[in-house]
């Protein structure tokens, strides 16, 4: 017997930014009735609206000017010329950066849908800055071998969300504004609906659905320099996870080389991909050392972890030697103030840098997780190494693992990634509504367990004080900083397990100040530090398992990728011990994409 | 500002109002550090993690993209997000810190935006596309982009709205944002019912509501100009049938090359 | 209550252009006495000639004057495009209101001190 | 809008009416009398102005008035209403006026 009170749709989205508005927009295109879609955010502050460079597709719009070398200026190409971009190159390049962990099928199904779903974008509105003949602007991204990064200026995110959106709204899309999703009720492999808070007012409710979809973003939170929203605290990772579904390749945590020193806010790679340098405490372009070929563009995790060493090495700068200068001051105030203006008012307000003739400081931050909710390239999540599926439950975008980054993502291919497989399981969800899914019956009340939570968190604790979640959260970033961080090793990783389990104990005498029901961010706050340290406990046991470095995994106890022993994605299972690994294969195509050595 | 070795110690007052408990708001006295490079929100967020856990605000991305944090600090509507604290204490070395105003209050300093929502969906937000549409992009020119500018990088914040006297006085004006917002639309050559969504803004509660008070372009955290748009929307909701006419001639040619008048800057530099 | 100088010009706008639909039909009023005959219509304007009313005359004249050149300023921002200049007509509006109240205000005071 | 608009043409109506009224009829400031009006009036020229004048002023304070009430959600829903006293009020402060010019 379901409660009374639920809330009923066809198919409920969690979740409202590309991945999450994608799905709920077309799977009412394709026919679906019903379609609700809370997301604790309203729906445009998702994090979706703070990517800036730009979104991947081999639309051959604009090439190098010939003979100008890999950094020369860009032109735009005559209408009778080669192309110079294709599909197969973005794979390729796609490929390479994931170091072959990426799954190929799915990899082709992106590319080729990358095409597509930019000139969707455009017919839908939204505004892509322009080439002087009027086609879509492109600007070269790191790992990219052509410039195929399409952009609107420094806010591509921005306008993407929000014209993915207002089509949402056209559709007849129902949106909850700010209601935060608890639990996922699954029984036997099958979805039945989600348990939700209406934040405004404090009630929990059941929202039953013949197929929930999850796109809720990344988990950048758990440390302590990121470049992550505050709501990327992985909700639905943790709630997926808690579920009794496994998660997927979670060791892989990419860190951008340009975070804004010590506040780890984004810094564009198209700062790079305009022409900046990287500069250490002698004024050297370091990257000479470590990318010779592609220098500061070359892929995130290999710039990142360059930093890193200059860093450890003693060239850093600032006063406590943990930043890198990033120096635009070549390109000029009038390509500045075009190209980069966001990226000039964050650093002059944040830093006091103005980077028209200033040096700007930066660190590496916590960016994007590759890792995430397993799912095929339908969105449909599945439940073990076999592929076994969860019926009625989807998930896409940065809180899935569909496998496209593999180990390591390039720029601008998640936004690709949220859009094109957000696209896909809105259809794959429609088909299977439309194939005769059914309500499932629930039995029982399963707001309970979040009620007890609620109220534990507001009971006052037996004995002695209780424990402030915001400082657990402190210590939690501060032990993933030191010891999952850019790099790691086996004391380190083990360091941090230990000192996660002990949060998690202390977790238990977690209580809020805030009792009152309306509007109450003192418990999100608390429940979504819960989830930070759910999560983080798996990431630290698949890291530590993983005895290789691959992608942004870099362990330097065991400093070679390891294909013989390592080509595989690790799926965690929830178990009262603690995640219990499986290890599932990767899809290779050994004809045409063989694992090489990662060189740029 | 009270000094204390190297860092000083300020006072941050907070507007504070829970309707299910308090009869009306009031003002509540916090002390927090201020080093160099601190933002208000950073402010916020220490008070609520150490010093009253029910302090409550909205907050997301941290960098002025998302539109969460608008409030009022000091009479002037900002983001705190990326407002240092130390640079915007009064006279006395105080912050007060109160929610957006003219909106109903939900908690503290998090107000119910629902109107604002509203008009802004009234507007019919979407592109209304030409009937054929292209195998690949619509071609518009940098300039036809440049000329959208504000519109489209509007985050929705709500300042504007809420520091307009006329909203102050009906709920029924269509306020600022959505008419920014209106704008983008009419002005994009890839709109193909210019002349309905003006006519539509043509209405006492339209664009002829708004009294060129300025208020929405003092308050905008990211610059815009939100009158501008308006006082152009005026002009066109007059001339809205040539307008139309125009747009259509436009969109014959929606799938072809702009000329390219005089020499075409490089897209992206080098070394 | 968010102010600023478009807030000010704002209410002193409004407040000014009520003041005088009131004075408009005061006046109308007055003038109207021509209906009743020469004889009511010098009665009335006498009633308006009292020093004091003479006094409320540089109000009133004030608050036309203002409210005419702030009109122009707002006509300005419709046909032209100034918002980047908008404290600065403010301002202006400020200044030669007061150059024209002054102007016209002490010979009405001359007059009603006589 | 027409309201908007008739509201921005009286405006500009007004300026040039009442800057001539000031200047003809107020200064040099003095006693107003009925001889130096009926004087002026005289003239149907300055009858046809005035009555141009009171028209402009009417649609203004009427237009004007119209605006600052319909601002308020409150009356907003009377708008109707408003719009035709505004108009009656109009109409009889014309007839009111224009009697009035005419008799001198
Ligand atoms: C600063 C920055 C810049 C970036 N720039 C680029 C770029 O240039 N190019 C690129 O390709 N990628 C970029 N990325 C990555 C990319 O933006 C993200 O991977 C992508 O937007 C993720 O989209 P999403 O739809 O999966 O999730 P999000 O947009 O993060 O949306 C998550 C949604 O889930 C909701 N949600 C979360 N938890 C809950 C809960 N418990 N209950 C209810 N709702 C919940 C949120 O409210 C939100 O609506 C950038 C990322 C960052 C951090
Ligand atoms: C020099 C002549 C005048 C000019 C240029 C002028 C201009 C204007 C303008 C542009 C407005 C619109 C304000 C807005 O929309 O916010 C306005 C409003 C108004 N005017 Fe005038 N005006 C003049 C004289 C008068 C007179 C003589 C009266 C009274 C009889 C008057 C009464 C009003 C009223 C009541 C309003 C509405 C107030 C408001 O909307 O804020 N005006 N005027
Ligand atoms: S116009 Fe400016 S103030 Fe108004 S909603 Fe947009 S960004 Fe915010
Ligand atoms: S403040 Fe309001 S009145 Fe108009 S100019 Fe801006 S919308
Ligand atoms: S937190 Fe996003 S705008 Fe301030």
């Amino acid at each position: 017997m379901a409660p009374s009170d639920a809330i009923t749709h066809d198919v409920i989205v969690v979740g409202a930014g590309l991945a999450g508005t994608w799905a709920a927009m077309s799977a009412m295109e394709a026919g679906v009735q019903d379609v609700g879609v809370l997301s604790k955010l309203h729906p445009l502050r998702s994090h979706s609206g703070a990517a800036q460079g730009g979104i991947a597709a081999a639309l051959n719009n604009v090439r190098p000017v010939a003979g100008t070398g890999p950094r020369g200026p860009l032109e735009q190409i005559p209408p009778d010329a080669e192309p110079i971009d294709s599909w197969e190159l973005h794979m390729f390049d796609t490929i390479k950066g994931s170091d072959w962990l990426g799954d190929q099928d799915a990899i082709e199904i992106m590319v080729k849908d990358a095409i597509d779903i930019v000139y969707a974008y455009e017919h839908m509105g939204c505004v892509f800055s322009r080439t002087p003949d009027g086609r879509i602007a492109q600007r070269r991204f790191g790992g990219h071998s052509t410039p195929r990064a399409n952009y609107a200026a420094d806010w591509t995110g921005h306008v993407l969300l929000h014209t993915i959106h207002e089509q949402a709204l056209k559709h007849g899309v129902k949106f909850y504004s700010e209601w935060f999703a608890l639990d996922l009720i699954v029984e036997d492999r099958v979805c039945k609906g989600v348990v939700a808070m209406n934040i405004q007012t404090g009630e929990i409710v059941t929202m039953r659905a013949k197929a929930v979809m999850f796109g809720t973003g990344g988990y950048g939170r758990a440390w302590k320099i990121t470049s992550n929203a505050t709501a990327n605290t992985g909700d639905g990772v943790a709630i997926a996870y808690n579920a009794g579904i496994p998660l997927m390749d979670m060791e892989f945590v990419q860190f951008h080389p340009t975070g804004l020193y010590r506040h780890g806010i984004l810094m564009s790679e198209a700062c790079r991909g305009e022409g900046g340098y990287l500069l250490n405490n002698a004024g050297e372009r370091f990257m000479e050392r470590y990318a010779p070929d592609k220098m500061e563009l070359a892929p995130r995790d290999l710039v990142s972890r360059s930093e890193q060493r200059e860093i450890d090495e003693g060239r850093g700068v600032e006063e406590d030697g943990q930043g890198i200068y990033l120096d635009l001051r070549h390109l000029g105030r009038d390509k500045i103030m075009e190209r980069l203006p966001q990226v000039r008012d964050i650093a002059l307000k944040f830093v006091g840098v103005d980077i028209i003739d200033g040096l700007c400081p930066i660190q590496p931050t916590a960016h994007y997780s590759m890792g995430g909710i397993p799912a095929d390239a339908d969105g449909q999540v599945i439940a073990d190494a076999e592929g076994t599926p969860v019926i009625g439950l989807y998930a896409a975008g940065e809180c899935a693992c569909i496998s496209v980054h593999g180990a390591n993502r390039l720029g601008t291919n998640s936004l690709l990634d949220a859009s094109v497989f957000g696209r896909r399981a809105g259809l794959a969800i429609a088909a299977f509504i439309k194939g005769g899914a059914a309500l499932q019956p629930i039995e029982g009340d399963p707001t309970a367990p979040a009620r007890q939570r609620i109220a534990r968190l507001m009971s006052d604790p037996p004995g002695s004080k209780g424990e402030s979640w915001a400082a657990l959260a402190r210590a939690l970033k501060e032990t993933m900083t030191a010891n999952a961080g850019i790099f790691r090793d086996e004391v380190r990783l083990k360091t941090a397990l230990a000192d996660i389990h002990a949060l998690q104990e202390r977790f238990e005498r977690a209580r809020v100040m805030d009792r009152s029901k309306r509007f109450n961010t003192d418990v999100l706050g608390a429940i979504e530090t819960e989830n930070l340290l759910i999560f983080s406990e798996v990431i630290a046991v698949s890291a530590l398992e993983r005895t290789e470095s691959r992608g942004a995994h870099a362990r330097t106890d065991y400093p070679k990728r390891d294909d013989e022993n390592w080509l595989k994605h690790t799926l965690a299972h929830k178990t009262p011990d603690g995640p219990a690994l499986s290890y599932k294969g990767v899809t290779i195509d050994w004809e045409k994409y063989p694992p090489q050595e990662r060189k740029y | 500002m009270a000094t204390n070795g190297s860092v000083p110690t300020v006072t941050i007052r907070i507007q504070r109002f829970n309707p299910d408990v308090d009869k009306k708001p009031y003002l509540q006295e916090f002390q927090v550090k201020a080093p160099p490079g601190k933002t208000i929100l950073d402010a916020l967020h220490e008070i609520k993690e150490e010093q009253d856990g029910s302090v409550t605000f909205r907050r997301s991305c941290r960098h002025a993209i998302c539109g969460s944090c608008a409030m009022n600090v000091n009479g002037k509507h900002m983001l705190v997000c990326d407002a240092p604290l130390r640079e915007h204490l009064d006279r006395k070395g105080v912050l007060t810190l109160r929610p957006l105003a003219y909106l109903p209050i939900i908690k503290d300093l998090v107000v119910d935006r629902s109107s604002f929502w509203e008009q802004y969906q009234r507007v019919k937000p979407w592109l209304i596309p030409p009937e054929n549409i292209p195998e690949k992009e619509f071609r518009m020119s940098p300039a036809e982009v440049a000329a959208l500018r504000d519109a489209e990088h509007c985050i929705m914040c709500g300042a504007c709205y809420s520091s307009c006297q006329v909203i102050a006085l009906t709920k029924q004006y269509i306020g600022p944002h959505a008419l920014l917002k209106a704008f983008l639309r009419v002005l994009d050559p890839r709109d193909s019912a210019p002349a309905a969504r003006l006519a539509d803004l043509d209405r006492g509660d339209g664009v002829y509501r708004c009294h060129t008070i300025f208020n929405c372009i003092d308050a905008c955290p990211k610059g815009l100009n939100p009158t501008e748009a308006i006082e152009t929307l005026r002009k066109l909701v007059i001339k809205r049938q040539a307008f139309e006419a125009a747009r259509a001639e436009r969109q014959r040619r929606l799938d072809q090359p702009i000329e390219v008048v005089g020499e075409a800057p490089a897209l992206s530099g080098g070394e | 209550m968010y102010r600023s100088t478009g807030f000010i010009a704002f209410v002193l706008r409004r407040l000014t252009g009520v003041a005088l639909v009131i004075y408009l039909l005061l006046h109308m009023w007055v003038i109207g006495g021509i209906n009743g005959g020469a004889e009511t219509f010098n009665e009335r304007m006498e009633f308006l000639g009292k020093p004091f009313f003479r006094l409320l005359e540089i109000g009133l004249l004030a608050a036309v004057v203002y409210h005419g050149v702030d009109g122009i300023r707002l006509l300005i921002g419709h046909y032209f495009q100034v918002t980047e200049y908008r404290r600065g007509l403010f301002y202006a509006v400020i200044v030669v209101s007061g150059i024209l109240v002054i102007a016209g205000g002490v010979p009405i005071l001359l007059f009603a001190l006589e | 809008m027409r309201i908007f608009l008739m509201q921005r043409w009286s405006a500009v109506a007004l300026l040039v009416f009442l800057t001539l009224h000031m200047v003809v009829v107020h200064y040099p400031p003095g006693h107003i009398d009925v001889s130096r009006v009926l004087e002026r009036l005289d003239n149907p020229l300055w009858k046809a102005i005035d009555i141009a004048f009171l028209v402009a002023v009417l649609t203004h304070a009427l237009t004007g008035a119209y605006m600052v009430i319909t601002d308020v959600q409150r009356f907003n829903v009377y708008k109707r209403a408003l719009a035709w006293v505004g108009v009656v009020a109009g109409v009889l402060l014309f007839i009111y006026g224009t009697q009035t010019i005419l008799a001198f």
